[in-house]
């Protein structure tokens, strides 16, 4: 099994390296059916993997190898390694399906209308392979400096991606925009590792973690004891910035900004890392670090608290956006969210919460991250086969296209449903499951994400009726949009079919925190409320957005303020252009860059050029002018003349 | 008592040597600073006959008046235009002059009338020195004998020939 | 009346003086030449004095006189060469032009 | 003679040879220039990998000696100054990463022009000096070899440089000069307190085994040599030589500056400074360790707001290089062994971006980032290198800047001290701000649209271009993949280090 995970990394790492250094030399399509099989392959063997996991190993027991890498003491080492558990073996399944979908797509979107690929499409082929190759080794790190290894790497392969038509500004603006605000918040991340391991000594999962049993974690936090900086206590600062470095990678709120700016990059890459996979390492990562945050209340407070601020914040912004790629982006965040805030909901004050059922949360997360890939790939896939029909991201281009693609429609109904929580639908059941953790936890909690869940509903069914019915589609283009070749529909059909049946996977049975069997109820009061909701939002969604009525534009105006803050995404874009250039740039590095020429270089100067007039004036005295030689020679002379007599006289 | 004749003799040199000095050097003409300097040249002979130092006021006359001047005349007629003014001199530079010169003379008067109790010694009876003495001496190597400096100064003389060659030479 | 020393040496002394005056102020290097001449002129004067007045037994005086006035005919030949050499090349016998050793 | 039976010595044999050879050729067969100049470097670089292969041998077979392939001829008498030799895996990566860096300097400056011959006899002379400079372990033959290697820069600045050079050149090679004047201050006052016993000594091992300098005279000899050698590891705020200096250098001077001279700061910190005087950098280390902490945040700061591309690279040194002296004040192995990492990575990665600058600066004529664009179109090889040059200087895992600079703050915040923590928390910062300036420097030039039409005639690479930075890439690839065969070797140099420094500062507070 270790084989065929190494195996499994080892392939797409394989296909980088070709792609990239060969790839220049074969026609871009060969590239293309290349990278296709050589994930598919991937696939087969990551299948295979968890397969043979969740069969051979009903202990849920972590399985794992590794070698090391950099020494930093004897004792303090920096391993790669390969770690299959629970929640490895399902993430690998997610990743490897998801980019496989993407890989096929992309034979069909990377293409113009008469079917040639695009420049750079083996280097496309190239990146994919690198960021799958850096999700299946992050998921599978063994220890968290490995995790850190890989959120560096799959933040350089979204860099790269985002970027990939780099001549475009607003491309090449976004990446530079994901890349830095993600290292931030790895930075914290870093330095969230470098405080856990002063104390602990270690990098090791199985010493920080083990798998579920609280006791190796009781014993990591334990070397912390009695640390406290600025009055909190050690392990809660390493927490809370490991969880910094998460969200920066999940886009909560305030380290979201990026995400959004992210689709410039093409829709397959939104698809495959800013919906599917790369936006949950975050969430794989506390889950990951989940029985220490269970012991450092204050740290699980905050992910709480950030989710469940997150998702709301982001519900809301998705309502009013026009770009249907930007609105399925801030979509993404907020189910994010609700993993993050299903993650922390499941202990407060150091216990799990919940009695016979703890854990819920946990589970719930991850089967939402599970089920939320899977539609929310198909909803990005359904939305690059429209933008390629259409070449625009702005709905009110769009409007009516049911009729001339009656398959992407269907799809996108399916994840809109699926998202929305209609059983039997995928989301339904994740989603219910998140809610009754928050419930369990407190009625507020589970109200507010309610509340969201409606609002998820709702805005879902927004973007669906303003793309596929509303008005009549009057043809801009000189072909009518129609659905795509058969690469891009299929990847589509697959994974409707997912989203339509991954709901019934005895998801307990497979991923929990302490790698025991989760018997879950369904809890008929949460799933009644919450499918109610999502019902209302649809309704409402449905009575303003059905049919082309002035309704909307009425409601826009009526709450013009409001409705243009949530547009312009309350003003972070702003915030954060005003931090980074105002303060940053115009108020840190152009004063310290001028301090150093005026200053620091104006002072070696300025000794230069005191030394270099001190020589002139002394030159003066030999300045190759014999008559001042003589005039002073002569005085000298004199003097000493008239002195030698004064002496004498006085003698 | 001195002869009278000794007298206006003295007169005559004292004065030629006091005003031509001072024309030697303030006069705008180089040329004309030239012949000053040979009349100042001349009073000098002039001192040394009446000092009864026949020979040295000979050589005066020939090496200084007749070569050194000539020679003097020769390189302001190869570096000057006829009739060329030599430019005015700064007022900064002529008291620095005046200064040094003042000074100088000042000084050395102060010393004279401090120290020269000897000043006021007349000269004695002393005669000439005899040709033969002087070209004795001059060849001998005795208490009396400028052997060594009579040849340093001969090979100073062929040096300094060669070299006024080399250097005059056009290249 | 008697002819003391000091009476020959006022002149010597103010014919020095003329020479440091010339030499400081002559911008002509000809001119300056000339002043030189006249500070040693002064200086062999006042051997020859000094040898006849005080020592009139001796020859050392008179005879320095001799070799100065000897070597100051080689030095101004070569001092002579020189600023010829230096008009030919500079165009001119002006001390302040000169004060570069490179042309 | 027995010492030529001494590797080592051929460190500094082979390019003088090398000088000779150049020397014979005339002006104007540029082929048998390059012909020359290519054996030489290639001779140093098999020289240098021979050396790495018998370090490990000798350590796999148990020497555990400090020093390998010692060897000492006295050199004259009076003053007991004497060549001694010897190496340690320091100085051994050291030597590696020069001979590397000298390896692609030939190949970067192929098209040298003018005086080709000349401008490859200074820069082999360049050469001799650092080589030298790490194969000795005598104070006398260190400064010496040091010298050697700075007064070439001026001639290689002022005569083939471009831009303000004459300016450039004099700044360089006056304040670097200075720094040796304090260097040479500390190194006689070493030298009059080497022994106990008046048997005065320069041999770095005798004195560090005497240990006899009294600590008062330590607070004064650390503080001047670590000035001496910081002023060359561009520490705040002596820095000020390296943005003119490189601007103005030609390529493959840049690159054997940033790469390999500017680690002879690094070196000679805590090999002499730290080494000798353990005392001294016990109690008034913290001093340097704000300024290096400084340099960090400074340097990257300040290259945020730069448009030449080759000042924003040396701004970038001045945090990078202030990342070596951090590292190595904080006293413990694994911050050391980081540090020496860090100056193999810096130094490979620098001399990459230096070469690339160069070969861009050759076809556009401008190194302004803001007259130039959408470079990756036109010549995809160079952006690729200077992508990856980025990403490396900006800390990717998988190229040299990530296990160095891991490395490093790993071990600094192993420190037991508060204050060194917060420090390095600080320095830490670094990273993002770097990650700012290099993004935006790719962004502007190598994405984006193409400023300036003349540009999309420019060519790529050629193969000597190609095969100079590919070997640099490829070493960046190899230390990021393969940090530990590395770190391995340089940890165990600073046992006797650490030791001196009293060794209880190992690993963490528990």
């Amino acid at each position: 099994m270790i084989t065929n995970t190494v195996l499994v990394l080892v392939l797409p790492f394989v296909m980088f390296l070709f792609l990239g250094l060969a790839g220049v030399k074969m026609p871009r399509k060969t590239a293309g059916v290349i990278g296709v099989v050589g994930m598919l392959i991937t696939t087969v063997l990551a299948y295979w993997v968890a397969i043979d996991y969740f069969m051979h190993h009903p202990g849920h027991e972590q399985i794992s190898a590794e070698v090391d890498w950099l020494n930093f003491t004897p004792k303090l080492v920096a391993r790669m390694g390969v770690l299959i558990d629970p929640i490895s073996a399902m993430m690998l399944v997610v990743i490897s399906t998801v980019s496989l979908m993407v890989h096929l797509y992309s034979l069909g979107y990377m293409c113009d209308h008469h079917g040639h690929a695009e420049k750079g499409f083996q280097r496309y082929y190239s990146f994919l392979a690198l960021f799958t190759f850096s999700m299946l080794g992050l998921v599978v790190a063994t220890n968290i400096f490995q995790m850190f290894i890989f959120f560096e790497m799959v933040g350089l392969s979204s860099y790269l991606l985002i970027g990939f038509y780099y001549s475009l500004p607003a491309a090449n603006h976004a990446n530079k925009k994901a890349f830095i605000v993600t290292r931030l918040a790895d930075l914290f991340f870093l330095l969230g590792i470098m405080i856990l391991t002063f104390s602990t000594g270690t990098f090791d999962f199985k010493e920080l973690v083990g798998l579920g049993d609280m006791a190796a974690s009781q014993r990591a936090a334990g070397t912390m004891d009695g640390l406290t900086f600025l009055g909190i206590p050690a392990v809660g600062w390493a927490l809370v910035f490991i969880f910094i470095g998460g969200a920066g990678k999940s886009a909560m709120y305030p380290l979201h900004i990026w995400l959004p700016d992210a689709m410039e990059g093409p829709t397959p890459v939104s698809a495959l890392i800013h919906a599917a996979t790369m936006v949950v390492a975050g969430v794989f990562l506390i889950a990951r670090m989940f029985p220490l945050y269970v012991l450092a209340p204050m740290a699980m407070n905050v992910v709480a608290v950030v989710g469940a601020f997150t998702a709301f914040y982001a519900a809301a912004v998705a309502c009013v956006q026009s770009d249907i790629k930007r609105a399925l982006a801030f979509s993404t965040i907020s189910q994010i969210a609700f993993m993050m805030t299903s993650l922390a909901v499941s202990a407060d004050g150091g216990q799990l919460v919940g009695g016979h059922e703890a854990g819920l949360g946990y589970m719930a997360s991850m089967f939402h991250l599970f089920t939320h890939a899977m539609f929310k790939a198909l909803l990005f896939l359904c939305a690059g086969a429209i933008i390629h029909a259409v070449h625009s991201n702005e709905n009110d281009k769009m409007h009516g296209l049911h009729k001339f693609m009656p398959i992407t429609s269907i799809a996108f109904l399916i994840g809109c449903l699926a998202i929305a929580g209609i059983p039997p639908f995928a989301g339904f059941f994740s989603k219910d499951e998140i809610l009754v953790a928050c419930y369990e936890r407190g009625l507020g909690w589970g109200l507010w994400m309610s509340m969201v869940a409606g609002m998820t509903a709702f805005y879902m069914f927004r973007i669906y009726y303003l793309i596929f019915f509303w008005k009549k589609h009057e043809v801009h283009t000189e072909h009518e949009p129609s659905d795509q070749p058969w690469t891009m529909t299929l990847p589509l059909i697959i994974l409707a079919s997912i989203s339509c049946v991954a709901g019934f996977l005895p998801f307990g049975k497979f991923v929990t925190y302490n790698g025991e069997v989760l018997e879950t109820h369904m809890n008929w009061t949460v799933a009644g409320s919450s499918v109610g909701i999502a019902l209302v939002g649809i309704a409402l969604a449905t009575w303003l957005y059905f049919k082309e009525n002035p309704k909307p534009e009425r409601m826009k105006n009526a709450m013009s303020g409001l409705w243009e803050a949530a547009y312009r995404r309350f003003y972070m874009d702003e915030l954060y252009q005003f931090i980074t250039h105002k303060i940053i740039f115009q108020g840190i590095c152009k004063p310290i860059a001028w301090f150093d020429r005026i200053f620091i270089d104006g002072f070696f100067n300025k000794l230069a050029d005191l030394t270099g007039n001190a020589s002139f004036a002394i030159r003066r005295v030999q300045g190759g002018n014999a008559q001042s030689y003589v005039f002073v020679y002569l005085l000298g002379a004199l003097l000493l003349a008239a002195v030698t007599g004064v002496v004498i006289l006085m003698i | 008592m001195e002869s009278l004749g000794n007298i206006i003799m003295y007169v005559i040199i004292a004065l030629s040597i006091i005003v031509f000095s001072v024309m030697a050097v303030t006069t705008k003409k180089i040329l004309r600073a030239a012949t000053y300097l040979l009349f100042v040249l001349l009073a000098t002979a002039g001192i040394y006959f009446q000092l009864d130092y026949q020979f040295l006021g000979t050589t005066q006359i020939a090496v200084y008046a007749g070569g050194v001047v000539v020679l003097f005349v020769f390189a302001i007629l190869l570096t000057h235009k006829p009739g060329h003014n030599a430019e005015p001199i700064t007022s900064h530079k002529k008291a620095q002059g005046i200064l040094a010169a003042v000074a100088c003379v000042v000084l050395c008067g102060v010393a004279l009338f401090s120290f020269g109790r000897f000043c006021f010694k007349t000269l004695g009876g002393g005669t000439d020195v005899p040709m033969g003495k002087l070209g004795m001496s001059m060849l001998s190597t005795g208490s009396d004998g400028y052997l060594l400096p009579f040849e340093a100064l001969s090979v100073l003389l062929l040096a300094c020939i060669i070299a006024g060659v080399v250097i005059a030479r056009r290249r | 009346m008697e002819l003391t020393l000091l009476m020959y040496l006022i002149p010597s002394l103010i014919m020095f003086g003329c020479g440091i005056y010339g030499f400081l102020t002559r911008k002509n290097m000809i001119a300056m030449l000339i002043s030189l001449e006249l500070m040693l002129n002064a200086v062999d004067i006042n051997f020859a004095l000094f040898n006849r007045f005080l020592y009139p037994g001796k020859l050392e005086g008179m005879m320095f006189s001799l070799f100065a006035i000897a070597i100051a005919a080689a030095e101004t030949a070569v001092a002579i060469a020189i600023i010829i050499n230096v008009y030919r090349i500079a165009k001119n016998v002006d001390i302040n032009q000169i004060n570069k050793l490179k042309f | 003679m027995e010492i030529f039976s001494n590797i080592l010595i051929y460190f500094v044999i082979v390019p003088l040879l090398t000088l000779g050879g150049l020397a014979l050729t005339s002006n104007k067969g540029i082929k048998a220039i390059r012909a020359v100049a290519v054996a030489g470097a290639s001779a140093l670089m098999a020289l240098a990998i021979w050396l790495v292969v018998i370090f490990l041998r000798e350590r796999g077979a148990g020497n555990n000696a400090e020093m390998i392939l010692t060897g000492s001829w006295m050199w004259y008498e009076p003053l007991n100054v004497k060549l001694a030799l010897g190496v340690d895996g320091v100085s051994g990566v050291m030597i590696l990463l020069s001979a590397f860096i000298v390896f692609a300097g030939v190949f970067a400056s192929w098209k040298m022009n003018p005086l080709p011959k000349q401008f490859f006899l200074w820069f082999f002379l360049l050469s001799t000096g650092v080589f030298g400079f790490f194969i000795s372990i005598d104070l006398f033959t260190m400064f010496m070899f040091y010298e050697v290697a700075l007064i070439p820069m001026y001639l290689l600045i002022g005569v083939w440089g471009s831009g303000n050079k004459n300016y450039s050149a004099m700044k360089l090679t006056l304040m670097l000069m200075g720094g040796s004047a304090f260097l040479m201050l500390g190194i006689i006052g070493i030298y009059f307190h080497s022994s106990a016993d008046g048997q005065f000594t320069m041999n770095i091992l005798e004195i560090a085994k005497n240990n006899a300098i009294p600590e008062s005279w330590q607070m004064w000899l650390f503080p001047l040599t670590f000035i001496g050698f910081g002023v060359l590891g561009a520490m705040f705020p002596f820095h000020t030589w390296s943005p003119d200096g490189h601007a103005s250098a030609p390529t493959a001077v840049s690159m054997l500056h940033a790469g390999v001279l500017m680690k002879l700061g690094g070196y000679g910190c805590f090999r002499i400074a730290i080494y000798l005087m353990p005392a001294a950098a016990q109690s008034i280390g913290w001093i340097f360790l704000l300024l290096t902490g400084i340099s960090i945040v400074y340097g990257a700061f300040s290259a945020c707001v730069q448009t030449d591309l080759k000042y924003i690279n040396a701004y970038s040194s001045v945090s990078h290089c202030g990342m070596v002296l951090f590292a190595i004040l904080m006293f413990n192995h694994t911050a050391m062994t980081g540090a020496v990492l860090q100056m193999l990575s810096h130094g490979l990665m620098t001399a990459l971006f230096f070469a690339l600058i160069g070969m861009i600066y050759g076809r556009t004529h401008t190194r302004d980032i803001r007259e130039m664009g959408g470079l990756m179109h036109i010549m995809p090889y160079l952006g690729v290198g200077y992508v990856i040059a980025g990403l490396a200087s900006l800390g990717l895992p998988g190229l040299s800047g990530f296990a160095a600079e891991m490395t490093i703050f790993f071990g600094s915040f192993q420190h037991p001290d508060m204050f060194h923590r917060v420090l390095t928390v600080a320095a830490t910062c670094s990273i993002v701000i770097t990650a700012v300036y290099i993004l935006r420097v790719v962004a502007k030039l190598l994405f984006g649209v193409v400023q300036d039409e003349h540009h999309r005639t420019l060519t790529d690479a050629t193969w000597e271009e190609r095969l100079s930075t590919a070997t640099l890439i490829l070493a960046v690839v190899a230390i990021g993949c393969f940090p530990n065969f590395f770190s391995d070797i340089i940890r165990a140099s600073f046992d006797p280090i650490v030791a001196a420094l009293g060794g209880m500062r190992y690993v963490s507070a528990q």
